[in-house]
C-alpha cells in the first residue's frame, strides 16, 4: 500500500495530526505545520515531475499512479487512487495554500486545536484529489467539510455561529444531493449486467459507449443531482449565499483554504464526476446550468461593487470567479475546460492571497469596512503593494495568473458559442460568453474601488498611523502566493499542456468534439 | 354447565375485580388506593386459580400481593403524611380520563365482540400443569421452554436491585 | 350458564380501562403506579385466559404472565426507588413538577 | 537579423522595472534615477540601431529588390496555446511602422526619463516621495509599449495593451495621496477596460473565423524563400473577407460580421486613443506627473489606437463601412476636442484636448485612406502625423511641465508674461505651437498637409471640416501660448522666487525635441512608411494648393489668437458673452463627465448593483435563511409536545395506539 506515492498525500497530514497532538508548545506546532506542508509541496512537485516523465515516456493511460485497495468488499468500495494533470495541478495548489495558510495563522489562539482541525481539513482535501473512487471521494469530501464548522465557529469573528451553521448546513444540503447522485451512479454503473463499481475510471471508460454507459434516462436525473451537489460548494448561483457570510466570519487561514481549495473541490467534482461520467446529460442539460453560472459570473461581480466589507467583496468576487469556472466547464470544449482548471488554480492562489492580506490588515486595524480605512499605502506599503498585485491578478492583468485563465476561458467559450450559433443550435452559449466577458469590466470596477478607497487617498483614521507593516512570516506567506500567481501568469503554457493533455478523447467523442 | 358454586364464585371475583379497580383509581386516599389494588390483585389471583393455573395464582399472591403492595405501602408511608388527600380532580382531567377509558373500552370491546364466536366456546379440558411440568418448562432449552427468558429475568432483577440501591442511596 | 372466555375478558377490560383512567387523571406518582399495576394485571389475566381457553395444551400464556409478574415486580421496585428519590429532592411526588427533562 | 538586440530592447526595461521595483526602496534616489535613465538610454541606442538597420541596412529580409519594405518576424515564441492554431506567441515583428514606433517610444521615453531627473524634485533639490517607484513604473510602461508595437499577433498586442493600461493607471495615480489622482487613475483604467472589452470580443470574432491571431496572416503573404519574411498583400485581406462572407451567417444585425469585428476592435482603439465618447479619461489623466502626461498621454500610449487600426489597415480596407465609422468618430472628436480646448484654463487640459484632437486627425486620416486615393496616402499621413505629433506634443507637455514646475500651478491665470523669465521654455514652446499649428517649415505642417490632401481625395466635406479644425488648432494653441507668455506682466508674489529656467536635465530634452520638431518634416517619410511597403514619394505628389490653403487657415487662426490674447483686452470676455451657451458647453466639455457620472453612479450603481446586492441579501439569502427559519419554526411548534409531562405522553401513546387499532380494523374489514 505504501509503495504508491499518492497515498502519502494522506499519510503526511495524518502524521502531522499525530505530531501536533504530541506538541507541547506553539513553537513545536508551527514547526510541525511548516515541515509537514513543505513536505507536501515537495511531494506534489515530485509527483508532478514523475508524471511528466511518464507522459514523456509515452504513457497514455488516462490516469497514472493508479492503485486500488479494497475497503468494503460487499459494496465494492475501494480506496482507489490515481492522478492526471488536473489532479496534480490541484494537489500543487492545495499544498501551496496549506503552506501559506500555516504562516498566515502564525499567531492564532489555541494553536493546537486550530492546527489539528486545519490539518484534518487538508486530509480531506488531499484525499479528495487523489481518489478515483466515488465513495471514498465522497468520504474525503465530508472530512473536508466538517472541520470547517468548528474552525469558523470557534476561531471566527463577527456572526460566527450563524455563518458556521449556514455554511455547514448549505454544504451538507449540497452533499445530500451529491450522495443521492453518487449512489445513483453506482447502481447504474454497469447497465450491461457486470459488477457494479464506484471507480471513476471504469465508469468513464464506458461513458462513450451508448450500450454500456449510465443509461441516458438516468443520466438526466443524476447529472443535475451531482452538478448541484458540487455546484453548491462551487458557489453556484443561487446556492452561493453561504460564501459571503462564511468567508466574512472565518479566520484568515480558513478563508484561504476554503476559498483557495475547498471551493475548487466543487469545480473539480463537477468536472470529474458530473461531466466526465455523464457526458450525454451534460450536453443535454448544460443550458440550465450555463444560465445559472453565467448569472453568477456577473451577479457576483455586481454585488461586489457595492459591498463595503473587504471580505464580503472578496467573497462575491469569488462567486464571480468560481462561476466562471463552472461556466467554462459547461462549455464542453477542451480549451474552455483547460481554462476552467487554470482559473481554479489562479483563483485559488489569488483569493488565498487576498484573504491572507485582508486577515493581516484586519489584524492591525480591527475593521474590514473600507469606509473606515484609507491611505494604508502610506502606513503598510508592503501589504498594500501585495494587495494591489492581488487586485491586478484578479482583474486580469497579463503576466499574472488571472489573465491567462480568463482568456483561455473566453477563447474556448467563444469557440463553443460560435460553433453553436453557426451550427444553428441557438445562441445561448454565445450570448452568455459575451455576458461573461463583461465581467472583466465589472471586476475592474470593484477591484479599483477597493484599492482606491483602502490603499490610496489620505489616511482616514489617525490611529492607523502607528500600525506596523508585515512581519516575516506574513511576508513569506504572501511572497509564496505572489510567486505562484506570477509563475502561472508568465509561463502559462506549461500548465496549459499539463492540463489539456488529460481531457479524455473518449468522452469528447460522445460530445462530438 | 358449571356448578352453581363456581358461578357464584365467579360473580364474586368478577364483581370485586371491577369494584375494587374502580375504587382504586377514584379514591382520594392514596393508602386506600393501595389497599383496593391489593384486593384487585387477589381477585386476579382467584381468576388464575379458576383457570387451573395454580402456580400462577400462587405467584400472583406471593409476589404482587405479598411483595409489591408492601412496597407501595412503604413508599406511601414515606412520602405522604397520614390523612393526606391527593388533589381533587378537575372536571376537565376527569373528563379526559373518562374519554380515554371509554375509547379504550370501545375499541377493545369491539375487538371482543367481533370475535364473539370463539370467545363463547366452553372451557376445554386441561390437565392442571403440575410443578414438575412448570419446572421443566422453565429450565428447558427446547421449543416452548424458557431457560433464556428465565435467566434474562434474573439478570433484570439483579440490575433492578443494584439500580434500586443506587437510585435510592442517600448522597 | 357456561363461564366462557368472555366472562373473564370483560372484567379484565374494565380493569384495564380503570387503569387507563387512573393513569391519565392522577397526578400522584404512586397512584399512577397503582393504575399501571392495574393495567398490567388486566393484561396478565388476558394472557392466562387466552391460553386456557384457546390453546389449553400449551403453557405460553402462563409463562408470559409469570415473566410479566417478575418484571412488574422489578419495575415497581425501581419506580418506587425513583419516586422516593424524587420526593427527597422535590418534597412532593406530583408528576407535574417533574418536567425538567423536557426537550 | 540577430535576435539579441530585439530581446534586449524588451528585456532591459522589464529588468529595470523589476530591479527598481524590488530594490528601489533600498537605493538612493539618484542611483535609481540614473539607473533608469541609463537603461532607457541603452534601449534608445538599441532601438535606433534596429530601426536604422531596418530602414537603411538594405538586407534582403527588410527590403526587396523592387525597394518594397517587408515585414520581418525576428522571433516568435509560443506563450500559450489555446488550440492547435490559436496560439498566443510572444514575438517581435519588424516592419516600417513598428520600427518607426520603436524610435518614437524610445526617444520620448528617454527624454522623459532624463527630464524627470529634474522635474521630480523641488526647487531645493529634494526628491519627490516615491521617486524610485516613478522610474520603475516608467520602465514598466516602456516595456509594455515596446511590446505592444512589436507585437506580431493581435493577442500579444492585447496583452501589452492591458499592460500599458495598468502602467498608465499606476502612473496617473502616482500621487496616490491625492483623491483626485486616485479617481482619475481609476477612471482611466475602467474606461479603457470597457473599451478593451470590445477589443477582446473583436479579437475573439476575428480569430474564430480566421483561426489565427497573427497580423501577418490577416494582411500579408509570405515572401518565398525567406523564413519569417512577409509582405503586405491586399489579396490576403480579401481572402479573410471571403472567409467571413462564406461562413454560414455572414451578417449579424444588418452588418457583416467582419465589420462588427473591425468596429469592435476599433472600439478598443477608441478607448486607448480617447475618441468620443470614450475620451473622458484623458483630461483627468493629467493628474499624473507631467512627464508621464508627455510620455503616455500625449506621445505614445494614446496613439496605440491609431497604431492598432494601422496594423489591421488592409482588413479595414475590406470594409468601407468600418472606415466610415472611423472617419466620423475621428472628425467629431477632432472638432469637439478643439472646441473644448479653446475654453480650458488648466494648461495641461488644453494640451490634453489638443492631443485628443490631433489623434482624431490621425484617425480621420486612416478613415479616409483608400487604395485608390493617392495610393493610400492617408495611412502614411497618419503615421507621419503620429511621429511628428509625438515629438511636438511631448515638447509641449515637457514645456508645460517646466512651467508648472516653476510656477507651482496648472492654471495659466497664475502665469502670464513669462517670456522674459524663462527664455528657453518660451522658445521651445513656441516651436511646439508653430509645429502643431502647421506653419511651414515645422514638422506639423507636412504631416497635417498630407492628412488634408488625403481628406480632399476622399470627400470635400471631410476636407473642409478638418481644415476648419486645423484652424481652430492654431487658434487655441496660440491662445495658450499668449496667455502663458504674454497677456500681461507676471507679478512676482511676496516670498516667491522669480520663475526661472530649469536645470539642464530638463532643458536638454526640450531643446532636442524642439530641434526634431523643426526638422522632422523633411524626413522622406513616404519612402519609409506606406501601407503596403511600396515607397511613395510624397514630394512628387505634393499638393501645393492644399498646402497653401492650410497655411492660410493656420495663419488666420494665429492671427485671431494674436488679436485676442497678445495683450490684455476685453475681446475674450466679449466673445464669451456673445455666445454664452456655446462657451459654457465647451467649458464644461459638453457635460460628458456629468453624463458618465449619471450613468455609472445612478444607473449602474444605483439601479443595478445596489438592487442586486439587496436582492442577494434579502431574496436569495432570505430564501436560504427561510429554510432554516421554517425548520426552526416547525420545531418550535412541535416542541411543546415534548412537555416532560408523562401523562401527555400517555395521551399521545393512547391516541396513537387507538388510531393504529382503528386503522387495523378498518383495513381488516
Amino acid at each position: 500500500m505504501f509503495a504508491n506515492i499518492l497515498i502519502y498525500f494522506v499519510v503526511i497530514p495524518l502524521l502531522m495530526l499525530a505530531g501536533i497532538a504530541l506538541c507541547r508548545n506553539v513553537r513545536q506546532i508551527r514547526a510541525v505545520a511548516v515541515t509537514g506542508s513543505l513536505a507536501l509541496i515537495a511531494l506534489s512537485v515530485v509527483v508532478l515531475l514523475q508524471y511528466l516523465d511518464l507522459r514523456a515516456a509515452g504513457e497514455t493511460a488516462p490516469m497514472l499512479f493508479t492503485d486500488s485497495w479494497t475497503w468494503f468488499e460487499p459494496l465494492h468500495i475501494n480506496l482507489a487512487v490515481g492522478v492526471d494533470g488536473i489532479s496534480i495541478a490541484m494537489l500543487l495548489l492545495s499544498s501551496i495554500i496549506v503552506f501559506a495558510g500555516s504562516f498566515a495563522s502564525w499567531k492564532i489562539d489555541q494553536p493546537k486545536e486550530f492546527f489539528l482541525w486545519l490539518i484534518l481539513l487538508s486530509v480531506g482535501v488531499f484525499g479528495f484529489f487523489i481518489t478515483v473512487d466515488l465513495f471514498t471521494m465522497f468520504m474525503f469530501y465530508e472530512v473536508a467539510l466538517i472541520p470547517m464548522y468548528l474552525l469558523i465557529g470557534v476561531w471566527g469573528s463577527g456572526r460566527k455561529n450563524y455563518s458556521a451553521m449556514k455554511l455547514t448546513l448549505m454544504l451538507m444540503g449540497g452533499s445530500a444531493f451529491l450522495m443521492l447522485g453518487l449512489i445513483g451512479i453506482y447502481y447504474h454503473s454497469n447497465p450491461a449486467g457486470g459488477q457494479l463499481t464506484w471507480n471513476i475510471l471504469e465508469i468513464a471508460s464506458r461513458a462513450a459507449d451508448a450500450e454500456q454507459c449510465i443509461p441516458q434516462g438516468w443520466q438526466m436525473v443524476l447529472f443535475p443531482l451531482t452538478f448541484v451537489g458540487f455546484g453548491v460548494l462551487g458557489a453556484m448561483f443561487p446556492f452561493h449565499t453561504w460564501s459571503p457570510d462564511g468567508h466574512a466570519s472565518a479566520p484568515t487561514a480558513v478563508s484561504m483554504l476554503h476559498a483557495g481549495v475547498l471551493m475548487k473541490l466543487g469545480g473539480y467534482g463537477c468536472f470529474r464526476v458530473a461531466i466526465y461520467l455523464m457526458p450525454y446529460a451534460a450536453q443535454e442539460l448544460s443550458y440550465i446550468f450555463l444560465i445559472l453560472t453565467g448569472i453568477s459570473v456577473v451577479y457576483g461581480a455586481f454585488c461586489a461593487c457595492v459591498k463595503t466589507d473587504l471580505k464580503y467583496i472578496n467573497a462575491y468576487s469569488s462567486v464571480s470567479h468560481c462561476g466562471l469556472v463552472l461556466f467554462a466547464i459547461l462549455m464542453l470544449n477542451t480549451t474552455a475546460m483547460t481554462g476552467a482548471i487554470m482559473q481554479m488554480l489562479s483563483h485559488g492562489l489569488m483569493t488565498a492571497l487576498f484573504f491572507a492580506l485582508i486577515g493581516m490588515i484586519y489584524g492591525r486595524t480591527h475593521t474590514r469596512e473600507i469606509t473606515k480605512m484609507g491611505g494604508l499605502m502610506q502606513i503598510m506599503p508592503y501589504l498594500s503593494v501585495c494587495y494591489v498585485i492581488a487586485g491586478m491578478a484578479s482583474l486580469g492583468l497579463p503576466g499574472l495568473s488571472g489573465f491567462v485563465a480568463e482568456m483561455t476561458i473566453f477563447v474556448g467559450s467563444f469557440q463553443a458559442g460560435m460553433a453553436d450559433y453557426l451550427g444553428g443550435e441557438g445562441s445561448l452559449r454565445l450570448v452568455f460568453t459575451i455576458i461573461a466577458c463583461c465581467s472583466i469590466v465589472i471586476t475592474a470596477v470593484y477591484i479599483l474601488r477597493v484599492v482606491g478607497k483602502l490603499l490610496f487617498g489620505p489616511v482616514q483614521d489617525d490611529h492607523h498611523r502607528t500600525l506596523t507593516d508585515a512581519t516575516w512570516w506574513e511576508r513569506l506567506s504572501t511572497v509564496t502566493l505572489i510567486l505562484c500567481v506570477a509563475a502561472i501568469g508568465c509561463f502559462p503554457n506549461f500548465f496549459n499542456n499539463l492540463i489539456n493533455t488529460t481531457f479524455s478523447p473518449a468522452i469528447f467523442a460522445v460530445l462530438g468534439m | 354447565m358449571e356448578s352453581v358454586g363456581s358461578i357464584i364464585l365467579y360473580l364474586i371475583v368478577a364483581l370485586s375485580m371491577i369494584v375494587f379497580s374502580v375504587a382504586a383509581v377514584t379514591t382520594r386516599k392514596i393508602l386506600r388506593a393501595a389497599t383496593y389494588l391489593l384486593f384487585t390483585l387477589f381477585a386476579a389471583a382467584a381468576v388464575y386459580f379458576m383457570l387451573d393455573y395454580e402456580f400462577l395464582g400462587a405467584v400472583q399472591i406471593a409476589v404482587y400481593a405479598g411483595g409489591i403492595v408492601v412496597l407501595f405501602v412503604f413508599a406511601i408511608l414515606l412520602t405522604s403524611k397520614p390523612g393526606d388527600n391527593t388533589e381533587k380532580l378537575t372536571s376537565k382531567s376527569r373528563f379526559l380520563g373518562f374519554v380515554a377509558a371509554i375509547a379504550t373500552l370501545l375499541i377493545a370491546g369491539y375487538a371482543l365482540v367481533s370475535r364473539c364466536a370463539q370467545l363463547f366456546q366452553p372451557k376445554p379440558e386441561m390437565v392442571t400443569p403440575d410443578m414438575e411440568t412448570v419446572g421443566q418448562t422453565l429450565m428447558g432449552t427446547g421449543a416452548g421452554e424458557y431457560l433464556l427468558p428465565f435467566e434474562a429475568v434474573s439478570v433484570l432483577l439483579l440490575a433492578c436491585i443494584i439500580g434500586g440501591v443506587v437510585v435510592a442511596r442517600k448522597r | 350458564m357456561e363461564i366462557t372466555a368472555i366472562y373473564y375478558l370483560v372484567p379484565a377490560l374494565i380493569m384495564f380501562c380503570c387503569g387507563v383512567y387512573g393513569f391519565i387523571t392522577r397526578k400522584n406518582m404512586i397512584a399512577m403506579l397503582i393504575s399501571l399495576e392495574l393495567m398490567l394485571n388486566a393484561v396478565d389475566i388476558n394472557f392466562a385466559v387466552f391460553n386456557r381457553f384457546l390453546w389449553p395444551g400449551q403453557l405460553e400464556g402462563m409463562f408470559f404472565t409469570l415473566f410479566a409478574i417478575a418484571i412488574a415486580a422489578a419495575e415497581t421496585a425501581l419506580a418506587i426507588a425513583i419516586i422516593i428519590n424524587i420526593f427527597r429532592a422535590a418534597k412532593n411526588i406530583d408528576v407535574r413538577s417533574l418536567n425538567e427533562m423536557k426537550f | 537579423m540577430d535576435v539579441t538586440v530585439p530581446i534586449l530592447i524588451l528585456a532591459i526595461p522589464l529588468f529595470m522595472f523589476l530591479l527598481l521595483g524590488l530594490t528601489g526602496m533600498k537605493m538612493s534616489h539618484k542611483l535609481a534615477g540614473t539607473l533608469g535613465t541609463l537603461g532607457m538610454g541603452t534601449v534608445l541606442v538599441l532601438a535606433y540601431v534596429t530601426a536604422f538597420t531596418y530602414f537603411f541596412g538594405g538586407a534582403p529580409e527588410f527590403i526587396d529588390a523592387a525597394g518594397n519594405r517587408l515585414q520581418y518576424l525576428v522571433f516568435d515564441q509560443t506563450w500559450l496555446a489555446f488550440t492547435q492554431n490559436l496560439v498566443i506567441k510572444i514575438g517581435f515583428l519588424l516592419d516600417p511602422i513598428s520600427a518607426m514606433m520603436l524610435v518614437v517610444i524610445t526617444t520620448i521615453s528617454f527624454m522623459v526619463h532624463l527630464y524627470s531627473l529634474g522635474y521630480m524634485r523641488d526647487h531645493h533639490g529634494v526628491y519627490e516621495h516615491g521617486f524610485q517607484r516613478f522610474y520603475a513604473f516608467l520602465s514598466l510602461f516602456s516595456f509594455s509599449m515596446l511590446g505592444l508595437v512589436v507585437a506580431p499577433n493581435i493577442f500579444q498586442m492585447y496583452i501589452f495593451w492591458e499592460l500599458v493600461g495598468a502602467s498608465s493607471y499606476l502612473l496617473i495615480g502616482f500621487y496616490y495621496r491625492k483623491p483626485s489622482a486616485v479617481s482619475a487613475s481609476k477612471k482611466a483604467f475602467i474606461v479603457t477596460r470597457f473599451a478593451d472589452l470590445g477589443f477582446l470580443i473583436g479579437i475573439l470574432v476575428l480569430s474564430y473565423y480566421t483561426g489565427t491571431f497573427n497580423f501577418t496572416d490577416f494582411t500579408s503573404s509570405a515572401v518565398a524563400g525567406m523564413e519569417g519574411v512577409t509582405q503586405v498583400n491586399i489579396h490576403t485581406a480579401e481572402g479573410i473577407l471571403n472567409i467571413f462572407q462564406s461562413s454560414p451567417a455572414p451578417m449579424f444585425m444588418g452588418a457583416s460580421v467582419l465589420t462588427w469585428a473591425l468596429v469592435l476592435i476599433f472600439m478598443g482603439g477608441m478607448g486607448k486613443s480617447a475618441m468620443l465618447p470614450l475620451h473622458i479619461w484623458l483630461p483627468d489623466a493629467m493628474e499624473g506627473p507631467t512627464p508621464v502626461s508627455a510620455l503616455i498621454h500625449a506621445a505614445t500610449m494614446v496613439v496605440a489606437g491609431v497604431y492598432l487600426v494601422a496594423r489591421l489597415f488592409p482588413l479595414y480596407l475590406m470594409e468601407e463601412s468600418a472606415l466610415m465609422i472611423i472617419t466620423v468618430v475621428g472628425a467629431l472628436t477632432a472638432l469637439y476636442a478643439a472646441m473644448v480646448a479653446c475654453t480650458q484654463v488648466d494648461i495641461k487640459r488644453v494640451l490634453a484636448f489638443s492631443t485628443i484632437s490631433q489623434i482624431a486627425f490621425m484617425m480621420v486620416s486612416l478613415g479616409v485612406a483608400r487604395m485608390d486615393i493617392h495610393h493610400g496616402l492617408g495611412y502614411m499621413a497618419s503615421m507621419f502625423h503620429l511621429f511628428t505629433h509625438a515629438m511636438f506634443k511631448a515638447l509641449l507637455f515637457l514645456g508645460a511641465g517646466a512651467l508648472i514646475h516653476a510656477i507651482g500651478s496648472n492654471d495659466y491665470t497664475d502665469m502670464h508674461g513669462l517670456r522674459k523669465y524663462m527664455p528657453i521654455t518660451h522658445i521651445t514652446f513656441l516651436i511646439g505651437c508653430l509645429a502643431i499649428a502647421g506653419i511651414i517649415p515645422f514638422s506639423g505642417f507636412f504631416s497635417k498637409d498630407e492628412i488634408l490632401s488625403s481628406c480632399l481625395g476622399n470627400s470635400t466635406i471631410a476636407y473642409v471640416w478638418m481644415s476648419a479644425v486645423a484652424g481652430l488648432t492654431a487658434f487655441y494653441m496660440f491662445r495658450l501660448y499668449y496667455l502663458i507668455f504674454w497677456w500681461k506682466e507676471h507679478k512676482v508674489h511676496e516670498g516667491h522666487h522669480a520663475p526661472h529656467d530649469q536645470p539642464w536635465v530638463m532643458s536638454l530634452p526640450l531643446i532636442i525635441l524642439a530641434v526634431i520638431s523643426c526638422v522632422a518634416g523633411f524626413i522622406p517619410f513616404g519612402n519609409l512608411v506606406s501601407w503596403n511597403g511600396v515607397p511613395y514619394d510624397f514630394m512628387a505628389h505634393f499638393n501645393w494648393s492644399v498646402a497653401a490653403v492650410s497655411l492660410v487657415v493656420a495663419i488666420a487662426g494665429i492671427a485671431l489668437a494674436t488679436v485676442m490674447y497678445r495683450k490684455e483686452n476685453e475681446l475674450p470676455a466679449k466673445f464669451k458673452n456673445a455666445v454664452p451657451a456655446l462657451w459654457r458647453w465647451c467649458h464644461h466639455r459638453f457635460y460628458w463627465d456629468e453624463l458618465y457620472m449619471f450613468i455609472t453612479h445612478r444607473i449602474i450603481f444605483g439601479c443595478i448593483c445596489r438592487p442586486l446586492a439587496w436582492f442577494d441579501r434579502h431574496i436569495i439569502d432570505g430564501t436560504m435563511d427561510s429554510f432554516a427559519t421554517i425548520t426552526n419554526k416547525a420545531s418550535d411548534a412541535i416542541k411543546p409536545l415534548q412537555s416532560g409531562q408523562v401523562q401527555m405522553y400517555v395521551w399521545y401513546y393512547l391516541i396513537g395506539a387507538l388510531a393504529l387499532g382503528g386503522i387495523t380494523y378498518i383495513c381488516l374489514l
